[in-house]
């Protein structure tokens, strides 16, 4: 019996559901040489700013117990350089591309959707709002309502009608689900789900923050259960949302769990600095356990944990 | 000379899992070999190995990078890979556990390697503790291309100093230098470098070790305007350019500096292009500061 | 030289900062026969509620990468058999004695409180407010900054003058420093960081949530970077108010870490279910690892990761 | 009869550093030998042992629970403590993987233990899979106690009994079912237990094994007005009393039903006093629902 495997996220058509998480695999041209891109349900871009970005000051990275903190603070060579060399590059590859983009203002994410709007061979715009506000005392966008809203509501008017925006989330917050019927009012047609979790390390040497910026994002497993609550408790609320889970998958096993707790495509991140073949491995495991309990069409599991009310 | 960038960086890549064929203590450190397939014979100096480390349901989650010490292929096409591990945290304290027989995964090799010279120069090779690994190999090479190689090793203290003996014969002169004195000369490698450098007519010095040292080297380098092929040590996330966590400020051939990733840049690079001493902050001057 | 491993919290002495967290060693008899309870800096005991409670169905628990989610659901006896039984128990132990309650209304952490006043032999309150609130469509206290204040507050205003009071602040929640001003507002003496945080886990084989509860708090390593987050941040703002840390502390290296972040004392919760001497590993590493790096009172090793502007 | 719970309970628990000695696999499980100290002179039959799995680094943060299969202590001191392994997720998998020679962490002797009666009776023991491990010395001490022992060991394939020659010495008879006939008579312990009570006028069934089993053989026993212990098997974080995740609905001697812990009034308990099949809900009555 045939197993169909492919996935779709307001109108995107994918493969399969399993795709690289933001800033986890460039723009794809090193794990290129693991494996061919077109393989994949989709390569998410590392999310470009406007303009060409040093980054945070190393160290940028500290391993925690079954994860890992990074404050790379959006490297990056600058949306235009960006489209210049890197999509075309994926394209050529046959890669299914989502871009994500990250501003600092309102007025950045207006910019950058209008950038994308006509650009040929893009799937899908992933809209990260875990980033400070400039506007607003740096408060990270995602954190709240309103200016999550906002951020959204700006993408959504400039990036025109064709191209699926992804509101990717933070963790970091009392009511997730408000955050998600905010952006989803908003004009988000999907939601990413989660992004890291802020964490810090102390060198217990030097007795300082390990990392320059003295915070950084949390991923890994260490967070897969905080990513498995936060899909299952929005697609509790919103039964028909798309949803790209992330957070901790390693293996088809994990991608399962969030696939069961609502999401209809998942993304790959720290699993790949462990495994450049993890998300290949993950994406054939997943296909076998899926078929291994009965499913014989992937989104048919999507969000399946919800069954008789969960129990 | 050298052949630092480019695009076909890690193009013989692989991912592996190896047999660890013998192991043992040598000093501050485990010698250890493993047992690979042709991807031996791709393996340059300078090149390193990035191990998975801590076994199933290990709380590890990252790979831990090594200098390929030795690489070489059997005539039965069984490859050999040789690496030196210091035993610091949990993950190296792992590796150096692991017995003849139990199986490790591995990708390599990885990275930029040490540029050859066309013409036979005189090199100057110099190591700090297990720095000294990759430089062996090179001396080799260097060797075989008719160059004159000295080599200068340093450490805290003797223990730390890895020169095993069949390594002592492929350079010209060894000099040692160890912060306590407990073997050769007091003191640090930057305070012999100017005398071998004038001595020896040093045309490029090699280097391996901390970044501190590698920043004294640079100085010397740079006073005296040689070449300088230094192997970086920046934490890594990831070993193969998609994380982002690796970076140092280098300068360009189109004179921007820029944050670059030194596991795919690097680890070997032009020392004399490195802004040395910033951590903890992005210089004045990189592109997109 | 001699160290001085003591700490105080808001006027209560204790001989040592370690002490084990709440709902994590009971109210210490089964762990009495591994060490003597005398030889903690405190025994902090399961939260405590009015009436005897049978806590969540089964199951209770899952493991999870680098840590474990719970829902026990408060089990407990009520204050009435707690004060009877083991308060006189753990006094004649020669323990130090820090009481956590829990309530479902305002109301509720008012009566606690009034029962709590004369009982001697008792250092400190801790108030766990990461319960629902009946009355607040079940959000919980912590996720509040009025609802956090009005326990405390209902707190305070019954427990007379002598006893200080320990907010326990959930780390599920967009800015954990306002919580703690809320609470500090309203006369907590002490703050007690992090208790778990919100996860799920999904049975890949029955495809539906293990814990019968759905959600747990998730605990144990995984989370000490959230731990040492909120500590620090915490403390950055408030450097007088004492802090209990507490979240994924398995070694005297850990507990160090959440020291230098701002703890004044450090609770062990989910390591004694790994190793049930691991709070007095901890105690012995801690004190060495501070002689090690200097210290000759524990009290300068607090929150020293904020020297210089911790940079 | 039974010396269920107590305030005694765990007062001989010890924690220790054990080496393996042996580590032999046996139809699905490892039988698993270790060298420990006079802590084996405490065990009793239905004790079990709380097992640190993982290794330094393990992500795995809970101890994993094995009932004692069998504890002596040699004439120079040295205890073996054998246990009853099926390697079913990762941390099984790893104390399984354990060679002669390494060491694992462990505690015990933890919980209840099997009452024995004073005067001599009729007594059935009734395994499911490797709860099998417990019954075989607990027949021997019934057996020194002058009582007849019937024994039925049940698993879905016959790869899953555990019953080394050894052990059925001890026992008057041993009747073997299995779900898919491969071994004994096809079908479940529950089918067989009725006439083996009539026909040995059975007083007693001691049992170990999956929670539905111990179900369905409380219906019978309590059919049959004849006692039951059983040791029940609940997934436990700590081992020791302290976390409260291991509970069960038990009647208590005053008639009042409480969550019980089944790693310290537990594993053995009297069936016919658990409340059973109520996982994923509180039943009605239980104290503070
Ligand atoms: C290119 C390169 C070559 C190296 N060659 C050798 C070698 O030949 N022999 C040898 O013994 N060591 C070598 N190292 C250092 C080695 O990678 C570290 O000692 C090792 O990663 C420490 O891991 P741990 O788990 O023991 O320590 P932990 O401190 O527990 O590691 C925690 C995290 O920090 C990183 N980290 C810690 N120390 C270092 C370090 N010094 N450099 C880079 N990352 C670090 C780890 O990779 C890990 O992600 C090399 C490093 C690099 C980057
Ligand atoms: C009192 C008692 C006696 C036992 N005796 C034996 C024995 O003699 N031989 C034997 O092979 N097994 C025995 N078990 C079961 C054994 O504890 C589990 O197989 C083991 O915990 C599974 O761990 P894992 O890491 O392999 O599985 P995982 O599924 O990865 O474990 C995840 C978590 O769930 C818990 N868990 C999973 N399965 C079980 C289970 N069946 N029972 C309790 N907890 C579980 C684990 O302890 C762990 O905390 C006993 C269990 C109990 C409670
Ligand atoms: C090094 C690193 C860089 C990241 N960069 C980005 C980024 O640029 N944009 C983004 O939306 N998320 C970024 N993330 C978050 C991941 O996309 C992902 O949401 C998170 O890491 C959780 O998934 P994981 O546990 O599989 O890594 C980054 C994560 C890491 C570890
Ligand atoms: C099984 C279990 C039960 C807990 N019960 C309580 C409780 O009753 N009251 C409370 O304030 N915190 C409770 N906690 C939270 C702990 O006190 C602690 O805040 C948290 O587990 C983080 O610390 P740890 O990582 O050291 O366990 C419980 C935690 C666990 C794992
Ligand atoms: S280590 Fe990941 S980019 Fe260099
Ligand atoms: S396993 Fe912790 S109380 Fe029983």
């Amino acid at each position: 019996m045939s197993f169909n495997y492919s996935t779709s996220l307001a109108g995107a058509f994918f493969a399969n559901p399993i795709f690289t998480a933001s800033g986890c695999a460039g723009s794809g041209k090193e794990l290129a040489h693991f494996f061919p891109l077109s393989s994949l349900g989709a390569v998410v871009t590392k999310s470009i700013m406007i303009k060409p970005r040093s980054g945070r000051a190393t160290p940028r990275m500290a391993e925690t117990p079954s994860g890992m903190l990074n404050s790379i603070g959006l490297q990056g060579p600058g949306i235009d350089i960006f489209l210049e060399n890197d999509i075309p590059w994926l394209r050529d590859q046959g890669a299914r591309i989502i871009v994500s983009i990250a501003g600092e203002s309102v007025e950045e994410y207006a910019v950058l959707s209008r950038k994308l709007r006509n650009v040929p061979g893009i799937s899908a715009v992933e809209v990260n709002i875990s980033c400070p506000n400039v506007e607003n005392r740096g408060q990270v966008f995602a954190c709240n309502p309103d200016t999550a809203a906002a951020a959204i509501a700006a993408a959504r008017r400039n990036i025109g009608g064709e191209l699926p925006i992804i509101a990717k989330l933070s963790p970091d917050v009392t009511d997730i689900v408000a955050i998600a019927g905010s952006v989803i009012d908003a004009g988000a047609d999907g939601l990413a789900l989660i992004n890291t979790l802020l964490g810090m390390v102390i060198d217990t040497n030097s007795m300082l923050p390990r990392l320059s910026q003295k915070t950084g994002g949390l991923s890994g497993p260490a967070i897969r259960p905080i990513a498995v609550r936060a899909i299952y408790q929005v697609r509790a609320v919103y039964p028909k949302i798309p949803i790209v889970g992330m957070g901790g998958v390693t293996s088809g096993r994990d991608a399962f769990e969030l696939v069961l707790a609502g999401a209809n495509a998942v993304s790959v991140g720290t699993a790949t600095f462990g495994d450049p073949m993890a998300v290949i491995q993950i994406k054939n495991e997943l296909e076998e356990l899926c078929s291994i309990r009965g499913f014989t069409s992937f989104s048919d599991a999507v969000g399946f944990a919800h069954r008789n009310g969960g129990q | 000379m050298a052949e630092i960038g480019g695009a076909l960086i890690n193009s013989k890549a692989q991912q592996f899992s190896a047999e660890v064929i013998s192991n043992k203590r040598v000093g501050a450190y485990n010698h250890m070999v493993f047992a690979v397939n042709e991807l031996a014979h791709h393996c340059r100096p300078g090149n390193f190995v990035a191990v998975l480390v801590g076994g199933a349901s290990s709380s590890m989650v990252l790979r831990r990078a090594f200098a390929i010490y030795r690489a070489s292929l059997r005539s039965d096409g069984v490859g050999l890979l040789e690496l030196v591990v210091a035993a610091n945290g949990n993950g190296s304290k792992w590796l150096a556990a692991q017995l003849p027989g139990s199986f490790v995964d591995l990708i390599a090799p990885l990275g930029t390697a040490f540029g050859i010279p066309t013409e036979p120069v005189n090199a100057l090779l110099v190591g700090g503790g297990y720095g000294s690994a990759p430089l062996f190999a090179l001396a080799e090479i260097l060797k075989g291309r008719g160059c004159r190689v000295d080599m200068v090793l340093g450490a805290s203290v003797a223990g730390k100093i890895y020169a095993p003996l069949e390594g002592k014969r492929s350079v010209n002169s060894l000099t040692i230098t160890t912060e306590d004195a407990s073997a050769g000369i007091s003191g640090r490698v930057s305070d012999v470098l100017p005398d071998l450098i004038r001595e020896h007519k040093v045309d490029v010095i090699y280097s391996c070790g901390p970044m501190a040292m590698l920043e004294a080297i640079t100085k010397i380098s740079q006073s005296h305007e040689i070449l300088h092929q230094c192997s970086v040590e920046e934490s890594m996330a990831c070993g193969i350019g998609v994380c982002m966590t690796c970076v140092l400020p280098v300068e360009g051939d189109d004179g921007i500096t820029r944050m670059t990733r030194s596991c795919i840049e690097g680890p070997v690079m032009d020392g004399n292009k490195v802004l040395w001493g910033h951590s903890r902050e992005i210089p004045e001057g990189v592109w997109g500061r």
